[in-house]
């Protein structure tokens, strides 16, 4: 364990940030907070979470796959893969680092998708516990301990200080290198620990209910009645996919600048009518279909591939963010109800 | 706000209609849904109308005016604007709609309250200032400071069209709405470009904003369409920002009623009504004073014209800064 | 060089002319002059310039600008007549005459018009 | 993918002399989808559409890219090319590298780089085109002539003559136009009067001309075999086909002091009037300005005089409407305003008048009943001066016109040599800027004037003309001598310039024919198609389109006759098939397009579609009428969807042009 | 084939049909010299032009965009030049505001006789845009590879 002090946190950035870029959470001209390059002059934010999630590091919204050239009647393939470099994420709170593990099933079985893969090699995760966790915040309903954020460092915040525990080989290396941290007690800490925990106690969803979910629920939940008024005012718009850390659908496209050709995938949304539309038509009509779609994936389809691990973190952040307030938890709940 | 409600009851129960357009409970104080209430009981359990009902209904309409059966809206002010422009489009069927106009004195959200300074929200009282119950004890915070930026500009208290009205119709109102771009006109080209730049580059193109619109009502909009050769999902570039969001406030000038829906929604707070103010400014500088969705007979500017109509060069020579 | 200066200074294209002698029809100081003011025209474009800027002649023109109004072809001579002689003041590198110093040079020969036509001048 | 073949033009040198056309076609060769590219010397001649229609067939091409001179000239040509070979003729695009580049640039490497991407523009296009079917549609047999001067008279005869209905609108009272204002004619000196009038009552009388006199063009509508228009027909109060023509009422009204337009207000006629004793039709007209009776209800005298029981003071405008299939302007001309110049003294001396004034002045019908006289005192004149070119060839401003008009020098030497003629006592001289006299027996006719009849032609132009105890003293330079001259004249004569009638402009827009900036309808091309304008169904007649003479106001008139004779003698027209056409199944139903389109092609149905899950839904959807859309585009732009999209201008067509030259 | 030579803005012109394209080919018929930066895209009225074209035109690399049609009332379609009046009027002023330069965008009515009006306007426009330099701020990166 080792510490420095809050009033020191630009220096501990700028060693971070020595030879590797590092992304800080900061807030944005609005008061949200964006992970963006350090540099020297960047705030640390003190929001609970980002607007965007993690998950941008290893899984941009849009990245180069390959290139075409065409000259004349030619064509000859461009390699268009960013080179690896390291670099480390910085305040990752625990429900984003889960959802690493959650994209790592299925990007990193094979296929390995080598994009990602190459991101995820080169980056240290430092995550940070969170102080004062959100009424949107449930991820103590998934198991995961807001206290105790995973990743290759994890840190806390007291008033006073930055603790900084070292939890892989990854840390433990970036650790040896940051010579700004002094050694701390791991018993300063048990107090935030404690006090992080009493608060996700009071967290109006911390023990939602989540026995109506998970492996081999799929005949009980998807002809149920309740996903049609759940799904009626949907907009169909992506926000709910764009900002959740698992979300992971993306859509392959080209660009032709009449030179070139790119091909790059982007982030799609299994919420737009355009999502896996195929020459027949589309294998979700309407947007029921595809509301459902959406949450039986997180909920029933994910765990049943993956021993029963939810592809949900509780982060909250469609909670805040869909424009008519439909969620996951309003969804969890009204299911989890109507299966009683 | 009561009234509302049991207007809703009374509706459904006199075989008036047969659903109810309205605002659903949340989870929390704040996340009220849209829905549709096919039943008294339903309706006694979940509609509510309050502070938080901020969510513009009309767009709901283009779909549920065309199924069975009559449907009973309920409009503050600044929807009925999007309801009568919707007609104005031929959008709704008008005779399958029961609306019900409702008086409104501004509207929050929770991430209006969040911006005020608000974290972890449990509950709130309502009264003449907003005390917001949270995890981490009470907070008191003046309303005006909590309210949507859409009804801190607030342009109009007239129900333009209803079949009934709850409470009194009221007028338009006094609005500085234009000053803020205003301000963006006054600014030179560079800083200009440096503030669109910083705001769009936030977007994740979610289409939130697209999808909340009332006038953004395309069957398929050409971003979504293969065919139309400028389909794209995603911000790719910092050009596709700029042309997703040009395109989108050119489609709906003279269509948009600034219902301020879009800036509402926008995960990334990118303030986008002020695009579609600009538009409004200039039709009302440029063109005489237009407000869409205000009445049905006047003709949309875009697909109007005077024979005096200044060049486009005027642009160069209208206020604003300077080269 | 010189016809560039002319140019410049008169604004005027003496290539516009189309020789319909409107100007000279129009001239009250006519028979006054050694060149006409058509003549003024074909000798700034045909640069025989430093003839014209040699000739007394333009000096008689009272600048009465009849045919600057009535040119059809917007040639103006007057104005090309007037850049000839600001050439030769140039030239002369007089052309710091001041209006106060008029009066001061006036005879009792020159024609009101010329008078009225050196202030209208020199007051810009 | 198509299979395109790609045809480099050289026109000559025209192209290849700035353009390296064997670097075009191998660049365009590499083109994705081209699978032929040459060039040839003239592709248009029948060697060159040859070539087309034979790698046409050998290739199998599906489309075509000519690189050439502008679409304006031979889109059509090589579209029948194509045609003929068996391909769709909208398959064709055309790369302007002549007008748009060799033309215009004078580095080759710079025009040859350009005319490549012009040509890729085309190849990017021409992937994208579809085959195109024109639709057709009926063509109303007859034709309205706007203007009823010598030229709409002889347009409506040659066509009557060719068996077609055909409408005369003339705004006066008569037809006849300025001609019948003329006293002689040159070159040969004929009596103006004695050619037109048999013309005028040949009019009349044939069955197939109807005229609409005292009349006016209100509106138009629809395009090209399928014209409606409205006609105003103005109330004369009087009943035309009760009136005989007999002149009464207009000896008897007591209304005299009314200016006579005809002799150019240089006398006075009665408030009801027949405009000259030849007109046709030969009714009178009452003055409503003038008229006791419709001013103040006091009068009633040429009602009690009408033997017919013709006049009628409640007689309203009419507005009738009628459908044409070809439309003619002839609109023709006015002499320009002279009081603008005022040092000539016109507006200062009644002696001071204009050619068209001095020509009433001479004519027997005339104020002055044929002797000439000056206005002001009724007395001989001795000496006249002749100013040429007033507000003619004056650089911009507001006072006079640019260009040439044509006709004065040759009136003006009429005027002087028949001055000399009936005056020998008279001094007559001409100012002049130049002497312009193209035409047969023009130069021989002037020369007459200076030879045999001693008119005295000095080259210079007047400076001012002031009138002074009772002569005018004019000011003017004589350019060849080297002096200025003084003369004491009697009168003097100015010939203004002519601009084209005011009510062309309102018509060329309710026509949608374009006009240059002289209000001189265009023609189609200056050259090939001098009658036509662009707008298809628009033909020209007489000085509307430029100033003309009387020969060639007539040659013109009968050219314009024969292109509305080759319309009408078709049944069916072929339609433009790049009209509008709306995707319904993204079509909002929100009116949009309906409001911009200007020819109302728009309508909506509600249709029923399939909706998902085997619903169905009723949508209100967008229907264009592909005969009366005519493919402007206003649509495609108001339509947010992006639902309508125009044949032939498809947005992605534009696009794929867009990104080819941006690239 | 590449020619060597100093930048170079990229013109699009658009023009109508009737009015412009006819005043662009008059002004090659009189021989009328404009740069060869300029290259014209044949619509068949002003109002045929979607700003979606000028964006497009921006993204894969002009410098400038310019709209040429008849003359306000001249239009052969009527009123196709009113509409397209407006719609450029706004979204320039839509460009403007986003802080685009507002002289990358241009509209001029030119009629079929003003071949000089044409060749005029085009030398001034690629002045002007020649000034400006290259278009930054509404580039697409991925069209400048």
């Amino acid at each position: 364990m080792k510490k420095i002090a809050i009033s020191e946190l630009n220096s501990l950035f700028a060693a971070i940030a020595a030879d590797r870029k590092l992304y800080i959470p900061t807030d944005d001209s609005t008061g949200q907070s964006q992970f963006t390059i350090w540099e020297e002059g960047s705030i640390l934010s003190r929001n609970v979470n980002t607007v965007r999630s993690a998950k941008d590091s290893f899984f941009p919204q849009v990245e180069n796959l390959m290139g075409f050239k065409v000259t004349g009647k030619q064509i000859e393939l461009i390699e268009t893969r960013d080179p690896a470099e390291s670099f480390a994420v910085f305040g990752v709170r625990a429900c984003d680092v889960r959802s690493f593990d959650i994209l790592d099933r299925v990007f990193l079985t094979e296929p390995v998708d080598t994009y990602y893969a190459q991101r995820r090699e080169n980056v240290c995760i430092i995550s940070l516990a969170c102080g004062k966790p959100s009424e949107t915040c449930f991820c103590t309903a998934f198991g995961i301990d807001p206290a105790e954020p995973k990743g290759d460092v994890t840190c806390w915040m007291t008033g006073e200080a930055l603790y900084w525990q070292p939890n892989t080989e990854k840390g433990e290396a970036l650790t040896a290198q940051l010579s700004v941290l002094v050694d701390a007690d791991v018993a300063d800490i048990e107090q935030e620990k404690a006090a992080i925990r009493a608060t996700a106690e009071k967290l109006p969803f911390g023990k939602l209910d989540l026995s109506a979910f998970g492996q081999g629920k799929t005949k009980e939940l998807f002809n149920r009645p309740e996903w049609k008024a759940l799904s009626q005012s949907c907009l169909g718009c992506g926000t709910c996919t764009f900002i959740c850390p698992t979300c992971q659908c993306y859509d392959i496209q080209e660009f032709n600048n009449g030179k070139t050709v790119k091909r790059f995938r982007c982030w799609d949304s299994c919420m737009y009518s355009d999502f896996t539309k195929m020459s027949a038509g589309q294998p979700r009509p309407t947007q029921t279909e595809r509301f459902r779609q959406r949450f039986m994936h997180k909920l029933v389809y994910y765990p049943d591939n993956n021993e029963g691990i939810f592809a949900c973190v509780g982060c909250g952040r469609c909670l805040r963010k869909c424009p008519i307030h439909m969620n996951i938890v309003k969804v969890i709940k009204t299911m989890g109800e109507g299966t009683k | 706000m009561q009234r509302v409600k049991e207007k809703a009851i009374e509706l459904l129960r006199s075989g008036e209609v047969s659903r109810v357009l309205g605002w659903k409970t949340g989870e929390f104080f704040y996340d009220l849904t849209p829905a549709v209430f096919e039943s008294v009981e339903e309706v006694e359990k979940g509609f509510v109308f309050s502070l938080f009902s901020g969510a513009n209904l009309s767009k709901y309409l283009i779909a549920e005016s065309k199924k069975e059966g009559k449907i009973a809206v309920f409009l503050k002010p600044c929807d009925s604007f999007s309801f009568v422009q919707l007609q104005k489009e031929h959008r709704i069927k008008r005779e399958n709609i029961y609306a019900v106009g409702i008086q409104c004195d501004g509207m929050c959200d929770g991430e209006s309250l969040r911006s005020a300074g608000c974290e972890g929200m449990t509950g709130v009282e309502d009264g003449e200032s907003l005390t917001v119950h949270t995890l981490y004890g009470d907070q008191v915070i003046e309303k005006k400071e909590a309210l949507l930026g859409k009804c801190q500009t607030c342009k109009s208290k007239r129900i333009v069209d209803f079949d009934e009205l709850i409470g009194q119709q009221g007028e338009d109102v006094p609005s500085d709405r234009f000053a803020e771009v205003a301000k963006l006109e006054a600014m030179t080209p560079e800083e200009r470009f440096a503030f669109w730049r910083t705001e769009l580059s936030r977007c994740i193109r979610c289409n939130a904003c697209r999808n909340v619109c009332p006038a953004c009502s395309c069957e398929k909009c050409v971003f979504d369409n293969p065919v139309s050769g400028v389909q794209n999902k995603a911000v790719a570039d910092s050009f596709e920002e700029n042309m997703f969001h040009i395109i989108r406030a050119f489609h709906v000038t003279a269509r948009c009623t600034d219902c301020g829906e879009c800036s509402r929604v926008c995960p990334q707070n990118i303030p986008l009504h002020l695009l579609n103010r600009k538009f409004i400014k200039d039709i009302n500088e440029l063109y005489g004073d237009y407000q869409a969705g205000a009445d049905f007979d006047s003709r949309p500017p875009l697909m109007d014209f005077r024979m005096d109509d200044p060049e486009p060069s005027v642009i160069y020579t209208r206020g604003g800064a300077a080269k | 060089m010189l016809m560039d200066t002319i140019a410049a200074i008169s604004g005027v294209n003496p290539r516009k002319c189309m020789r319909c002698g409107k100007c000279s029809g129009s001239c009250p100081a006519y028979d006054e002059m050694e060149y006409h003011p058509h003549q003024f025209v074909s000798m700034v474009e045909s640069g025989r310039i430093e003839e014209l800027m040699a000739s007394k002649g333009i000096y008689t023109c009272l600048s009465c600008f009849a045919c600057i109004e009535r040119c059809p072809r917007s040639v103006e001579p007057a104005r090309l007549i007037e850049a000839v002689r600001l050439a030769v003041i140039r030239q002369q590198g007089k052309n710091h005459l001041t209006p106060e110093q008029i009066p001061q040079l006036l005879d009792e020969d020159l024609p009101q018009q010329a008078i009225t036509s050196a202030f209208r001048k020199y007051k810009r | 993918m198509q299979k395109i073949g790609v045809f480099v033009c050289w026109c000559g040198s025209n192209i290849a002399a700035t353009v390296d056309v064997e670097a075009v076609s191998q660049a365009l060769a590499q083109e994705p989808g081209v699978v032929f590219s040459t060039n040839y010397q003239y592709m248009c001649s029948q060697t060159g559409q040859d070539l087309i229609r034979d790698k046409i067939k050998e290739y199998g091409l599906t489309g075509v890219v000519v690189c050439s001179c502008s679409p304006r000239m031979h889109e059509n040509t090589f579209r029948k090319t194509c045609e003929k070979a068996g391909l769709n003729p909208y398959m064709v695009e055309i790369a302007n590298i002549r007008e748009q580049c060799s033309w215009i640039h004078k580095d080759k490497a710079e025009a040859t780089e350009k005319a490549i991407i012009l040509g890729r523009a085309a190849i990017a296009k021409v992937q994208l085109n579809a085959p195109l079917q024109a639709g057709t549609s009926p063509v109303k047999k007859r034709a309205l002539v706007i203007g009823g001067g010598i030229a709409g008279i002889q347009t409506a005869l040659d066509i009557a003559d060719a068996g077609f209905q055909v409408d005369i609108v003339e705004k006066k009272p008569t037809i006849g136009g300025k001609m019948t204002q003329i006293d002689k004619t040159f070159p040969t000196l004929d009596c103006a009067a004695c050619i037109l009038t048999p013309k005028m009552v040949d009019c009349a009388q044939n069955e197939n001309i109807h005229i609409y006199a005292y009349s006016e063009v209100e509106a138009v509508k629809g395009f090209v075999g399928n014209f409606k228009v409205t006609i105003r027909k103005k109330a004369r109060f009087v009943d035309t086909t009760k009136c005989t023509g007999c002149g009464l009422c207009t000896e008897k009204c007591p209304q005299k002091k009314v200016p006579n337009e005809f002799n150019l207000g240089l006398d006075n006629r009665r408030a009801i009037y027949i405009p000259f004793a030849q007109a046709v039709p030969k009714v009178a007209t009452i003055d409503p300005d003038y008229c006791n009776m419709l001013k103040n209800g006091k009068c009633g005298v040429c009602a009690k005089v009408c033997g017919a029981n013709a006049i009628d003071y409640k007689q309203q405008d009419e507005l009738i409407e009628e459908e044409y299939g070809a439309i003619v302007a002839a609109t023709g001309f006015n002499p320009i305003d002279l009081s603008k110049f005022n040092e000539f003294g016109y507006s200062q001396s009644p002696d001071v008048v204009s050619s068209l004034e001095f020509e009433r002045l001479m004519n027997a019908a005339g104020p002055t009943g044929g002797t000439l006289l000056r206005p002001s005192d009724g007395k001989h004149p001795h000496t006249i001066v002749f100013v040429q070119c007033v507000g003619s060839r004056c650089d911009g401003g507001e006072k006079g016109k640019p260009y040439c008009s044509k006709i004065c020098c040759m009136y003006t030497a009429k005027h002087a040599m028949l001055c000399r003629e009936k005056y020998p006592d008279t001094d007559v001289y001409v100012f002049y800027i130049d002497v312009r006299t193209p035409g047969k027996n023009f130069d021989e006719f002037y020369r007459r004037a200076v030879e045999e009849y001693g008119v005295h032609y000095i080259k210079g132009m007047v400076g001012k003309v002031v009138p002074e105890n009772g002569k005018l003293k004019v000011q003017a330079s004589d350019l060849l001598d080297n002096r200025q001259l003084h003369i004491d004249a009697d009168m003097v004569v100015l010939a203004a310039a002519i601009e084209p009638d005011k009510s062309a402009r309102p018509l060329a827009t309710m026509l949608t024919a374009s006009m240059d900036t002289n209000d001189f309808f265009t023609e189609a091309h200056p050259k090939l198609r001098p009658v036509e304008s662009p707008t298809a169904g628009i033909f020209l007649s007489g000085a509307c389109q430029g100033p003309k003479d009387i020969p060639e106001t007539v040659a013109q008139a009968g050219a314009a006759a024969s292109k509305v004779i080759g319309l009408l003698s078709k049944d069916h027209l072929l339609c433009n098939p790049c009209t509008a056409q709306p995707d319904e199944m993204m079509c909002n139903g929100c009116s949009s397009c309906e409001k911009v389109c200007p020819y109302g092609a728009i309508t909506y149905i509600d249709k029923e579609f399939r909706g998902p899950n085997r619903t169905t839904l009723l949508r209100r959807v967008a229907q264009v009428n592909p005969a009366v859309c005519q493919g402007c585009g206003a649509c495609t732009v108001a339509c947010m969807s992006g639902a309508m999209d125009l044949k032939g201008f498809s947005n992605r067509q534009i696009m794929a042009e867009v990104d080819a030259i941006c690239k | 084939m590449q020619v060597n030579k100093e930048w170079t803005p990229t013109i699009v012109a658009f023009c109508c049909n009737w009015c412009s394209y006819a005043g662009a080919d008059l002004s090659g018929t009189n021989r009328l010299q404009y740069p060869a930066n300029v290259k014209i895209i044949r619509i068949p009225c002003s109002c045929r032009l979607n700003p979606m074209f000028i964006l497009r035109a921006f993204q894969r690399g002009a410098d400038g965009v310019i709209l040429c049609g008849c003359h306000p009332g001249d239009c052969h379609y009527t009123t196709g030049n009113y509409y397209a009046r407006r719609r450029m009027t706004l979204l320039f002023s839509m460009l403007e505001y986003l802080g685009i330069e507002r002289e990358r965008t241009r509209v001029e009515w030119v009629s079929a006789a003003e071949g000089a009006k044409f060749a005029a306007t085009m030398n001034d426009f690629v002045k002007t845009v020649t000034a400006l330099g290259e278009n930054k701020r509404l580039e697409d990166l991925r069209c400048k590879e």
